[in-house]
């Protein structure tokens, strides 16, 4: 009993609360400084979605569809037609970043790994006309990279 | 000696440092501040604006002035005006009467570090404080709309329980010093060779919790508190009003660190003035050993205001009526009672 | 409370929300206040409604996947899983147990992160500024967890029907098992800060009591209605997953006031690192996903699944008339639940109060409102 | 909905609940069904009152748990399948109520006794349009008050302008 009423005159409950906020102003910050440090990203890190080529440089993507019937909102539309050696390819390749949960169903759908999560996160653009990306802006090389950057 | 020099170029030379003095202190108080409350939150606080982040204070003053100044239409315009300056005045004109250190004899003239001396120094200083609650009353109520309502109402109250606590803390304090002038209370310490904090603690307890609860910090900032009143009394201010409230409370907080050094801790008084062998601390002058407590006593403030959370209304009250006042009571009684003893 | 009415002063009605620093998203409560006593309540919602009922009937049922995460953003996983369950229930599929032990791991961890929420939001509503950032400091770490799981921190998305998504990775369990030795000494340090506080006691002690008959009779669930004394948690009564393997005990309060709330969420963090520690030892190794087949099309019929998510208890009861999109999905969201209790605790407390008994039903409005 | 093999034989704990039912309210059961573990009882909506009290208060039963109301929507047969779920929190059992009603019927509220039905059924009068008779204050909960029609009906319109 004397040990509460000890601890209730000198304050010791309060006191200890201020130790600990004293302990962690000593013990040195843990946020990053965002536009000069960065992150590390996770390998599996869903970012903006990419389409890709093989190593002859055509597209991986053999406009099956799949991606289309798994996504929630279906924003994915594809042209396809026949080429010269009877399989189809894509001809126009939109994708509406606009309303894009990133859930990866449509990564996982696809059959031939044409389209994959890239590890860009920065995706603001001014105009909304840019978020409806085609395919020549789908694939991930330098001019691409500038896409969302320049404006 | 001619008049001119004497009692219109050195009083108005004393304003100007008064002022600056308080400007700059505040600029970096706000600015410490969050770099205080960051670093314990394990976070950087400010560092972008100027090195460290030194000039963030002065981004947000500057943003401030040029912020459009909001009035809303159904607000009594008058008194909306009248309040911020009512809480800024008060804050900055109590600054008159604290000694920052001992004369300073500069170009062979003794400079008194104070601008003014008044024998009932306390008395006017407690006073005009007070009339600073009118500022945030007043202010909450011409907004008229219910949020800052309630937070000067609440305010009301609060001033009014914790003055009254202030004060009685003050009289034990005042039986040792014999005249209110705050020169007078640091020159009795110096000849009683103790700081009256070791003689009155319990009075230095109550007067510091009635002094956070005055200016309105943390355990006790019913007044505007976010996360219940929006904003509290200045939730309807904008641009330099907002400004005026916001200095006017960091004002508040270096006055009371101020007036806490100087009754409790001997103003510019070194360490245990009586004991000799620590003289070789007479070198360090008088005035960073008041800037140094004052620091210790800001610093406090803030740590308060990261650590402890907000009391209810109510408990406020019950706090400083049923806590407060008695203790400062019986503790005016016993000193009384101490002191014709000794006598 | 002041019983007797002068004439001339009435009530003033005011308004709290739906812009309100602590009312946890888009809520609004119309306040008859007597001074700053509450003499009425009654919250309004539905601001954030998106009618996500209505679009489960035209989504198949791995699309609907990824709207589950939307529902109780702040703890994601278990709806998923609640979702996935009830799926898998009504197809009568056997998921294997590696799978169960992961989604056990990934489902306790998020009822930490969503607990860390809970008691930063808490202790800033009260004043503690602090306890919010040390909580986000932690929380930031099952985060990166996630990040390194799925690919996402908030909205997983990682569950499928039948199993997992993909595999742990390579070191998510050494990750996972620094996170756990660690993470009992944080919640040492909150207590310290809060818990023995005389001003935390004071704002909490005795506010916002619900005994527990009226907190059943009203569907309270969770750690709102264990804090009134009433030991029932679905992991334990009706175990789903792995949890029937794993011995955990469920901490209940006295009084149901908001102290009690507090401890119990405090007590149900430590538990779940006692879980987290059994499921890592014990999981098995083997395949990840039970035989699917591409498009599910369950038999027509209806199921009632409840798990036990951080709010309560979460329920999905699905009726489907055999075709590839459910016929009708009803959730039973268990902040909805809760947050109907909130005008019975309020009534008599002063203003301050309201913001303390908001932060301990720990409502999130996507869920309410659907 | 049709369902397959007729009597598929309940386990005796659920056996018990319905021997019980039947011994005091011998005619309120329309059709009882046990799959994948859970007991559905379809009941005449005149019953549903005494059989909600009756479950409640029932020594062994103690069904003091509502779980969930909610309301399906059959167009076909122009009529509402209104489904309670109940839980007994101490025998940690589970068991559905199913009231069959007309477009357009209204039913009786559960309020009286369990105070969690209020906002429950306020949310299926809002969405489905089902009015509860006896409900203390019965508006809408989600939608604003003027709004017209109620979303989770199958012949709500999905798109078009708001007539």
């Amino acid at each position: 009993m004397i040990k509460k009423i000890f601890r209730k005159i000198f304050l010791i409950d309060l006191i200890m609360g201020l130790l600990v906020t004293l302990k962690y102003f000593f013990l040195g910050k843990v946020t990053v400084q965002y536009p000069e440090e960065r992150l590390k990203l996770q390998p599996r890190f869903r970012g903006l979605l990419r389409l890709y080529k093989d190593e002859q440089g055509n597209d991986l993507c053999i406009a099956c569809g799949q991606c289309i019937r798994a996504c929630p909102d279906s924003l994915i539309s594809i042209y396809s037609e026949r080429g010269p050696d009877k399989k189809l390819r894509p001809i126009t390749w939109t994708f509406n970043l606009n309303r894009c949960m990133f859930c990866g169903l449509c990564v996982e759908a696809c059959p031939t790994n044409a389209i994959r999560f890239s590890h860009e996160y920065e995706l603001a653009v001014y105009d909304k006309k840019k978020l409806y990306i085609h395919k020549k802006d789908m694939y991930l090389d330098e001019n691409t990279r500038k896409y969302f950057k320049e404006n | 000696m001619n008049i001119f020099v004497d009692y219109i170029l050195i009083p108005i030379i004393k304003i100007l440092f008064i002022i600056t003095f308080v400007f700059v202190a505040v600029l970096i108080l706000i600015w410490l501040e969050r770099r205080f409350q960051g670093f314990i939150q394990s976070r950087l606080g400010p560092n972008r604006v100027g090195p460290q982040g030194i000039l963030q204070s002065i981004a947000d003053a500057l943003k401030l002035l040029t912020k459009e100044d909001v009035v809303p239409h159904q607000v009594d315009k008058f008194i909306f005006n009248l309040s911020p300056i009512i809480v800024f005045v008060t804050a900055l004109v109590v600054f008159a009467f604290i000694p920052f250190g001992t004369d300073l004899t500069l170009f062979g003239k003794k400079i008194s570090l104070y601008l003014a001396d008044l024998n009932v120094g306390l008395l006017f200083i407690i006073g005009f404080n007070s009339i600073g609650v009118f500022g945030i009353i007043l202010g909450g109520w011409a907004a008229k709309s219910k949020y800052p309502l309630l937070g000067s109402l609440r305010s009301a109250s609060q001033m009014i329980s914790y003055e009254v606590a202030l004060i009685m803390s003050l009289v034990s304090v005042l039986f040792f010093t014999r005249s209110l002038s705050l020169v007078e209370i640091v020159k009795a310490q110096q000849e009683m060779k103790v700081w009256f904090a070791f003689i009155q603690p319990v009075a230095l307890f109550i007067f510091f919790v009635a002094g956070v609860a005055e200016s309105n910090r943390l355990p006790f900032d019913l007044p505007e508190a976010e996360s219940e009143l929006v904003g509290g009394f200045h939730t309807e201010y904008s641009g330099m009003k907002f400004a005026f409230y916001f200095v006017a409370e960091f004002a508040h907080i270096l006055f009371f660190s101020a007036l806490v050094t100087i009754l409790f801790f001997g103003g510019w008084l070194r360490p245990f003035p009586n004991v000799s062998w620590l003289s070789f601390l007479d070198y360090i002058p008088p005035v960073f050993w008041f800037l140094g407590k004052l620091a210790f006593f800001v610093f406090l403030f803030m740590w308060m205001r990261a650590t402890w959370p907000r009391y209810r209304y109510d408990q406020l009250e019950m706090i400083s009526w049923k806590w407060l006042i008695p203790l400062a009571l019986a503790n005016i009684f016993i000193t009384g009672f101490i002191v014709i003893l000794v006598k | 409370m002041r019983k007797t009415y002068l004439e001339h002063t009435k009530e003033i009605i005011m308004n709290m929300g739906p812009q309100h620093p602590s009312t946890h998203g888009v809520l609004r409560i119309k306040l008859w206040l007597d001074g700053e006593t509450v003499v009425k309540s009654e919250p309004m919602i539905g601001y954030l409604h998106r009618g996500i009922e209505k679009l489960a009937e035209y989504r198949t049922y791995t699309q609907f996947m990824p709207i589950t995460d939307r529902l109780d953003y702040v703890a994601a996983a278990s709806n998923n899983l609640a979702w996935v369950q009830a799926v898998e229930k009504l197809m009568e599929i056997e998921v294997p147990r590696r799978a169960d032990f992961i989604r056990v791991i990934i489902t306790e961890l998020m009822r930490i992160a969503n607990h860390l929420v809970w008691l930063g939001t808490q202790a800033n509503d009260i004043g503690a500024v602090t306890v919010l950032l040390y909580c986000f400091r932690e929380r930031e770490e099952i985060l990166d967890i996630f990040e390194m799981f799925c690919g996402a921190r908030l909205t997983l998305n990682a569950f499928r029907i039948g199993g997992l998504a993909h595999d742990i990775p390579v070191g998510f369990k050494e990750k996972v098992k620094n996170f756990i030795e660690r993470f009992p000494k944080y919640i040492d340090d909150y207590e310290r800060l809060l818990s023995e506080n005389r001003i935390w006691l004071k704002r909490t002690k005795n506010v916002g009591i619900i005994n527990a008959e009226e907190a059943i009779n009203l569907g309270l669930s969770g750690p709102s209605l264990r804090a009134s004394g009433v030991k029932w948690d679905i992991r334990k009564s009706n175990p789903y997953a792995v949890y029937d393997e794993l011995e955990f005990d469920i901490p209940t309060g006295e009084v149901g006031d908001v102290y009690d709330r507090y401890k119990v969420r405090i007590e149900e963090m430590r538990q779940s690192i006692r879980i987290i520690k059994q499921a890592l030892e014990q999981m098995p190794n083997g395949e990840i996903r039970a035989k699917v087949p591409r498009i599910i099309k369950p038999p027509p019929g209806e199921i009632y699944h409840s798990i036990e998510a951080p709010k309560g208890e979460l329920g999905f009861y699905i009726v489907s008339d055999g075709s590839t999109m459910p016929y009708r999905v009803k959730i039973r969201a268990p902040s909805f639940v809760n947050l109907q209790a909130l005008s019975k605790m309020i009534e008599g407390h002063l203003v301050a109060d309201i913001v303390a008994i908001i932060g301990s039903i720990d409502i999130v409005l996507g869920e309410i409102d659907r | 909905m049709n369902n397959q093999e007729e009597q598929k034989e309940i386990p005796e704990n659920y056996e018990k609940i319905v021997n019980k039912i039947n011994k005091i309210f011998s005619t309120a059961i329309i059709e009882k069904k046990f799959e994948r573990g859970e007991l559905t009882l379809t009941i005449k909506p005149q019953f549903l009152i005494p059989l909600a009290e009756f479950l409640k208060e029932e020594s062994d039963l103690k069904f003091n748990f509502l779980s969930d109301i909610c309301a399906v929507h059959f167009p076909k047969e122009k009529e509402f399948e209104v489904v309670y779920n109940l839980y007994s929190i101490i025998f940690h059992h589970r068991v559905r109520l199913k009231v069959k009603i007309k477009e357009g019927e209204s039913i009786t509220s559960l309020t009286r006794v369990w105070a969690a039905a209020n906002w429950l059924e306020r949310e299926v009068y809002d969405l489905s349009g089902i009015t509860f008779d006896g409900h203390p204050d019965l508006k809408r909960i989600f939608l604003p008050n003027d709004w017209k029609g109620h979303p989770l009906r199958k012949d709500y319109p999905l798109s078009g302008k708001e007539k």
